[in-house]
């Protein structure tokens, strides 16, 4: 990948306009989606009294906590400059996997006849991301080979296991351990919001302030330069593919238990919503921008407009045009707001 | 056996010869015991079936088995086309062809087949809707998750639902919700429903694989599963009768169920394969076998099978092919 | 290696390199050489363009393996390519190639992997920036970007970066390719007080008098080979020529005192009449045919600004151009090549080259339109561009075919040259042409200069180097955006030093 | 003044047959599939007597010519540096709409009431498909978005159209141009055949021996510089984008015709192949790289995948699976024949 730069060679001899905060910048594309997300507001709290009651808003956070988190996992593989398809399939096999490793053969558990204690259930879902994560990493780094085709190959192969293990069937039979996290509530918010957002503030404090987390940015930037600065580039990009697997993993924990049962096309299609969140929120496909705040106000900027439909009771038929035609605004106006040209 | 002939032109085929069998797909919980099913009648029944093949969902793959199999030497096909427009040419080459062709769950837009067997999707939402609107006593707000807008058969339950409600129960308010068959969509679109209506007193689901386990987790988590006792009772009615929803209707977590027959759709289809193999036909009227023949035009014939619909009363039946499976 | 030079007992090596060779495909980089930079010295590294200097850069910076051979920093082996933290203890450098994070502000580019432990203090890492920053005299927000940066702020930014890291031995390859003189000074300044430090250098420059500057030792490559090491006062420039093109027979970069005078009476090529553009004001200036101006100034005086707008990189906001008396449409490219246009740009990694595309499209792709009929470019033809390019100007290259981005950097400079110059234009636009290019392609590249002129060209030449200017039948300065004064052939060195720095007598 | 004609010969040991085509390059990689596909096919004849038939390789053809106009399209796209999802859509909605403007508005048929004349169905659709295009390029270009989150909100938006205008219901009541188009037969290849293989021919020469085509790997590999060289890069884009379009409107003809009709969700979720043929073939998503060549070669092993999968009759619970490890393999067989690193 030959980075050339592209700058913009300053028009003006820069002139020493005032010293700032070194991440104004990066905050300032931020909330590139706050007046979009703002209209959005506005817009919902005339056509519908529910939709700013806090029973609503909650439940708009609960629908959106497995997104955020491969949200999450597919920002931080973008900013390092890679892609992973393959999340989208990790988010339903994992849980498959683990929770037929640890019920019964029956034909109405579909397990694989191991039957391993019922605690292994959670572990062993997050280290069936983990290896898949790592997996792709093999190849990606390994064999040098392109990783969108990479991880779409494996998005193929995973969605694949997952019908094969599952027998096509849904999994009815959940751990306690899913049931539970998809279910508790604690204070008020239930417990995948809180894990979504726990993740999502340690990752922007890695990704902000810390030197393994800025790393991402420098890889995606300018892989060469990365390493000529002394960074592992192989290492990190591993790391981070593993991770992500690992957060399609607990993504797949959380909206497992939110649905009570695995089917055996959960996840289908979500890449391009966690694309399409990720995208809207700043990062960029071509590695090295973008905040992960950013492509959080993606996710809720997606979630709303899908709420706020559904409290409008659009017709179906138009659904899907109404949605995009409003994406496409957003879109729009979020660039006429920031005045930044997106990539 | 209904009316058995012999075929115009006298030219009766060879019973043995090879039967081609496309499965839909291989990732719901209804077609996968369809998929059980037919293997298990094929032997009982005596059908030379080859290796069946699984469009994966998708039209094109489906007319591309096709094209595989008639290349390998099927002589009748069985096929369940879920987008029942996209395969008029093929239906139009296949009968080119003299292959008998018999279609399952769906009836295609043109073009001629042998036989279709199916049970009436329109009326497993007039059911689904004479059960609610004499639940709810004819007024009160319902939920409805439709299919994808663009399957045949979420259309049917949806377009009959809807106007029977209108015709029979006016004061009924229907919401409806597009899902793709996803349980996640109808999972939050229930939330936002229930937040917005919280007096919401029926739901109608049209696929009881992919909503019911997400609904239930809604209704639990906010306190709306109630016994049907309870004076604020959500009373739902499923669609499909895999053994999940017996195990809740016997739990009394939902109301009903329309059991689409699974097991008498595998059965039946070999049977008017190898019935077309051997150059019988068929008129309309009634069966031996509790359906109905009918002209559905186009001088395509089609067995409506019985779907009946499962409440507490008789969800022990063990003829209900959602009791069967799991033994 | 019979002429490398042996060290005197007792003085510790900062780093060696022995019987390195390094191939990419069938071009061999580095033939069996070998580099030995003693502790605290400064030592230059020349040869021509595709003499393999970058090559051993990367092997003596970890980037890359060599073939075989070894690599050693004062007298340990080398740690594993794996390890970058340990190459980046050992060595720091400048390359070539930029490898600053556009999306990224300055002061984390200067910082990059060394925020800090733990919590990075942003605020910290800010001040420390600045700090860094005004030694070396840039003056820029470095909470920007640095995509915002100008070429030469952002050469200035990984030259403070390389600096700062604290190894005790640091490479610089032609760092002041795109600096101009106040800036190289400055950084030469940095260099002898580091190496007071006991700082080892290793430079690379195709600047020969900057060798004899600041570097003690110097060893010339020639053709991926080891041609000589020897102290720099030993060695006179002559010599030094010598070693590097394999040949005798010195230097003559071409003057304009050669070329017959250019009448008044001669024809405008081009004209600009009150131009107001991006950091330039009002200028007005005639090109005569075969006239060859210079345009001279700091990096902030308009000039590039004022040479991109001729060509339509750039959109004047008031003001016309005319080319033979037709007036050109502002901001288009396409406009000025019909009405024979030619230019070099500033960066070539930027505006001059798709470095996936062959040495062939790249030379032809002003011209592609003349390769055939109705759009159609015949292979043969285009090849035949290719070849001509290379023979021309005297690309190092493994054929027409080979992708520009395996090409070393002066040469690839060479082949935005040939760009320039497929469509025979009329007016050619030469920013920093020679940025880059080793000493004896300088002078062929003049050469090509000198010609098109006597041809009758007229040429507008930016650039900070003085045997550019050389060539110019005058030298315009510029300042503050204005045109400041004007020297005709006989500028000496001094005048013009204080015009562009704004000492007006 | 004479020039130094003494080039530096001794870097290249072989300078003599250094002087080569500029194409072959290209043409190399541009192989990196063939082995892959010789394998596949030694398999096949091995595996089923079918396979090797006239019969059934012709009609392996015929399934993959829709796809490979899109691919085409797609490649065209990417190889000048830009991206467009919402082919996958303009595959259904352009004859829909098409169609709809033609036929009467019976129940049956689904028109729009305007009832245009038939003739009209052809010119109207590949029109519409120029539309779509046309209206990517204008938020691409003058609004400087994205253009994956660009084409992906248009991708839902003209999908939503589809599913809008069409009611949800397919259409059947194709116009006679459309039935012939998907029916006939040319020699004993079908016309769709034939279409397609002469679209990739026009497009591999414009690709190789014409400035408009080569402006495309100039502008996808550095648009600056290609700018600078004069090129019009913006109406090149624009171009590319329109006619990307237009082909997808005619696949979509050569699809509808030999499905007789146009279900509610035709082409979904085909863009994922699109990308996986137009990437195995050795595009790269990055821009200016890749051929149209070897897109061809990729789409001709997907298809080959598929037919041999169906052929084997696999067991269609691990269908998926398999078909993604084979896509895998061959993907790392691509990659140890031609030795370079894919991107
Ligand atoms: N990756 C590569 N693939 C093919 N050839 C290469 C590659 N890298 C370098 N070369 C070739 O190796 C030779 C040495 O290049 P190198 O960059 O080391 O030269 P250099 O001395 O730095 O030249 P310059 O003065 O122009 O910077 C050149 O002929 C170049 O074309
Ligand atoms: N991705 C790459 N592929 C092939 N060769 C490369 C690549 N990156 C760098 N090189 C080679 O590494 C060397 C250093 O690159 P660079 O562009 O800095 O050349 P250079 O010789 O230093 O040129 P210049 O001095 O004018 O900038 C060159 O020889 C170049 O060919
Ligand atoms: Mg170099
Ligand atoms: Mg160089």
């Amino acid at each position: 990948m030959t980075k050339t730069l592209s700058p913009e060679t300053a028009t003006t001899p820069a002139p020493a306009s005032g010293r700032r905060q070194p991440i104004r910048f990066a905050r300032f594309r931020d909330l590139a989606l706050v007046p979009a997300i703002i209209v959005l507001i506005i817009i919902g709290a005339i056509v519908s009294p529910t939709f700013l009651t806090i029973g609503n808003l909650t439940d708009v956070l609960q629908q959106q906590s497995a997104l955020a988190l491969l949200v999450l996992a597919e920002a931080m593989i973008l900013i390092a400059g890679k892609f992973d398809l393959s999340l989208e399939s990790t988010i339903g096999f994992a849980p498959v996997l683990a929770i037929a490793l640890v019920v019964p053969a029956t034909d109405q558990a579909h397990g694989l006849g191991t039957e391993w204690p019922q605690w292994m259930a959670i572990p062993l879902c997050l280290l069936i991301g983990a290896a898949i994560g790592g997996l792709n990493g093999l190849l990606i780094l390994k064999f040098q080979l392109s990783a969108f085709i990479v991880t779409l190959g494996m998005l193929i192969t995973v969605r694949g296991l997952h019908v094969g293990v599952s027998g096509g069937s849904s999994l009815f039979q959940l751990p306690p351990s899913f049931m539970y996290l998809g279910f508790e509530k604690w204070g008020g918010l239930a417990a995948s919001v809180w894990i979504a957002l726990i993740a999502f503030v340690i990752g922007i404090i890695v990704l902000s302030y810390f030197r393994q987390g800025r790393s991402l940015y420098a890889i995606g930037g300018n892989v060469d330069a990365a390493k000529a600065a002394g960074i592992r580039t192989n290492a990190v990009v591993w790391t981070v593919l593993v991770l992500g697997g690992v957060l399609a993993a607990l993504a797949g924990i959380l909206e497992t238990g939110r649905l009570g049962a695995i089917g055996a096309n959960m996840g289908e299609g979500m890449i391009f919503t966690v694309f399409a969140a990720a995208v809207i929120g700043g990062i960029s496909l071509n590695g090295g921008k973008g905040t992960l705040f950013g492509a959080l106000c993606g996710v809720l900027m997606l979630g709303l407009i899908q709420n706020l439909l559904t409290l409008m009771s659009v017709d179906g038929h138009w659904f899907g045009a109404i949605n995009g035609v409003i994406i496409l605004i957003a879109l729009v106006l979020s660039r006429l707001t920031t005045g930044k040209a997106q990539e | 056996e209904s009316s058995p002939g012999s075929a115009p032109g006298g030219a009766a085929g060879d019973p043995n010869a090879k039967v081609g069998v496309d499965f839909p797909r291989a990732d719901s919980d209804f077609w996968n015991s369809y998929i059980q099913y037919v293997p298990r009648f094929a032997k009982e029944l005596n059908v030379n079936m080859m290796d069946p093949t699984n469009s994966q969902n998708k039209v094109e793959t489906l007319v591309a088995n096709v094209q595989t199999l008639t290349g390998q030497g099927a002589k009748a096909i069985v096929m369940a086309p879920q987008d029942t427009g996209a395969i008029a040419t093929t239906l139009q080459r296949l009968e080119q062809q003299k292959i008998p062709v018999v279609t399952v769950d769906t009836r295609p837009d043109n073009g001629k087949v042998y036989m279709v067997v199916r049970a009436d999707n329109k009326a497993y939402g007039e059911k689904a809707c004479k059960f609610l609107g004499d639940k709810l006593g004819g007024k009160g707000k319902v939920v409805e998750f439709q299919g994808a807008l663009s399957s045949i058969n979420g259309r049917d339950r949806s377009e009959a639902f809807a106007s029977c409600m209108k015709q029979n129960y006016p004061g009924v308010t229907v919401f409806e919700e597009p899902t793709d068959w996803e349980g996640g969509k109808a999972s939050a679109a229930l939330q936002t429903r229930l937040n917005q209506h919280p007096d919401i007193k029926g739901i109608y689901m049209q696929a009881g694989g992919a909503f019911l386990a997400p609904t239930l987790q809604v209704l639990r988590s906010t306190n709306h599963l109630l016994p049907p006792d309870d004076p604020n009772h959500i009373f739902i009615v499923s669609n499909d009768g895999i053994p999940q929803e017996l195990a809740s209707i016997r739990k009394g977590e939902i109301d009903a169920t329309v059991s689409q027959p699974a097991d008498m759709y595998a059965k039946w289809a070999l049977y008017y394969a190898k019935a077309a193999l051997e150059g019988k036909t068929f008129q309309p009227g009634p069966t031996d076998h509790g359906s109905t023949i009918v002209d559905v035009g186009n001088g395509n014939l089609e067995d409506q099978l019985p779907a009946p619909l499962v409440t507490k009363d008789n969800v022990d039946d063990k003829a209900l092919w959602g009791n069967q499976i799991g033994q | 290696m019979s002429a490398q030079a042996q060290p005197a007992a007792g003085v510790r090596l900062a780093a060696v390199a022995r019987d390195v060779t390094k191939r990419f495909g069938r071009t061999v980089a580095l033939d069996d050489v070998g580099i030995e930079i003693r502790d605290g010295e400064s030592h230059a590294l020349v040869g021509r363009n595709g003499a393999g200097k970058s090559t051993l850069v990367s092997i003596l910076t970890g980037l890359q393996a060599a073939d075989s051979g070894e690599v050693s920093f004062f007298g340990e082996p080398a740690p594993a390519l794996s390890d970058r933290e340990a190459w980046r203890r050992n060595v720091a450098c400048v390359y070539q190639r930029s490898t600053i994070m556009p999306a990224l502000s300055v002061a984390e580019n200067l910082f990059i992997n060394r925020q800090g432990k733990g919590l990075i203090s942003w605020p910290k890492l800010r001040r420390q920036a600045n700090e860094l920053l005004e030694s070396f005299g840039v003056d820029v927000d470095v909470t920007k970007p640095a995509s915002d940066l100008t070429v030469e702020q952002r050469q200035l930014v990984e030259i403070a970066r390389a600096l700062s890291v604290g190894a005790k031995f640091i490479i610089l390859d032609e760092p002041t390719a795109q600096l101009d003189g106040p800036a190289i000074e400055r950084l030469f300044d940095r260099l002898r007080a580091l190496q007071d430090n006991g700082i080892a250098f290793m430079f690379i420059s195709h600047h020969l008098e900057e060798i004899y500057e600041v570097c003690q030792t110097v060893t010339v490559f020639r053709d991926a080979r080891h041609i000589l090491t020897a102290p720099v006062a030993e060695l006179g420039r002559a010599e030094l020529v010598d070693a590097m093109t394999g040949e005798p027979g010195g230097l003559s970069v071409p003057g304009a005192a050669d070329r017959p005078d250019v009448g008044e009476d001669s024809e405008v090529a081009l004209s600009v009449e009150n131009l107001t553009g991006d950091s330039f004001r009002d200028v007005t200036l005639r090109v005569r045919k075969g006239e060859v101006i210079g345009l001279a100034g700091s990096a902030s005086s308009g000039k590039h600004q004022l040479a991109e707008t001729v060509y339509g990189l750039r959109k004047a906001s008031a003001g016309t151009i005319r080319v033979s008396g037709e007036k050109l449409k502002p901001g288009s490219v396409l406009d000025a090549l019909r009405h024979g246009i030619g230019c070099v740009p500033r960066d070539r990694h930027h505006q001059g080259l798709v470095l996936g595309l062959s040495v062939a499209e790249n030379a032809a792709m002003t011209v592609m339109n003349r390769l055939g009929p109705a759009g159609l470019v015949a292979p043969g033809r285009l090849a035949q561009v290719g070849r001509t390019a290379i023979e021309s100007y005297d690309i190092v290259t493994s054929g027409a075919g080979q992708p520009v981005s395996d090409l070393s950097g002066g040469n690839q400079q060479k082949v935005v040259m040939a760009r320039a110059l497929a469509g025979d234009p009329d007016v050619l636009v030469l920013i920093n042409p020679t940025a880059g290019v080793d000493v004896k392609s300088k002078e062929s590249l003049l050469g090509v200069v000198d010609r098109v002129a006597r041809a009758g060209t007229a040429v507008i030449v930016v650039s900070d180097e003085l045997d550019d200017l050389r060539v110019c039948d005058r030298v315009l300065v510029m300042f503050h955006g204005q045109v400041a004064a004007q020297f005709g052939r006989d500028w000496s060195e001094q005048e013009l030093v204080a015009s562009i720095e704004g000492v007006t007598e």
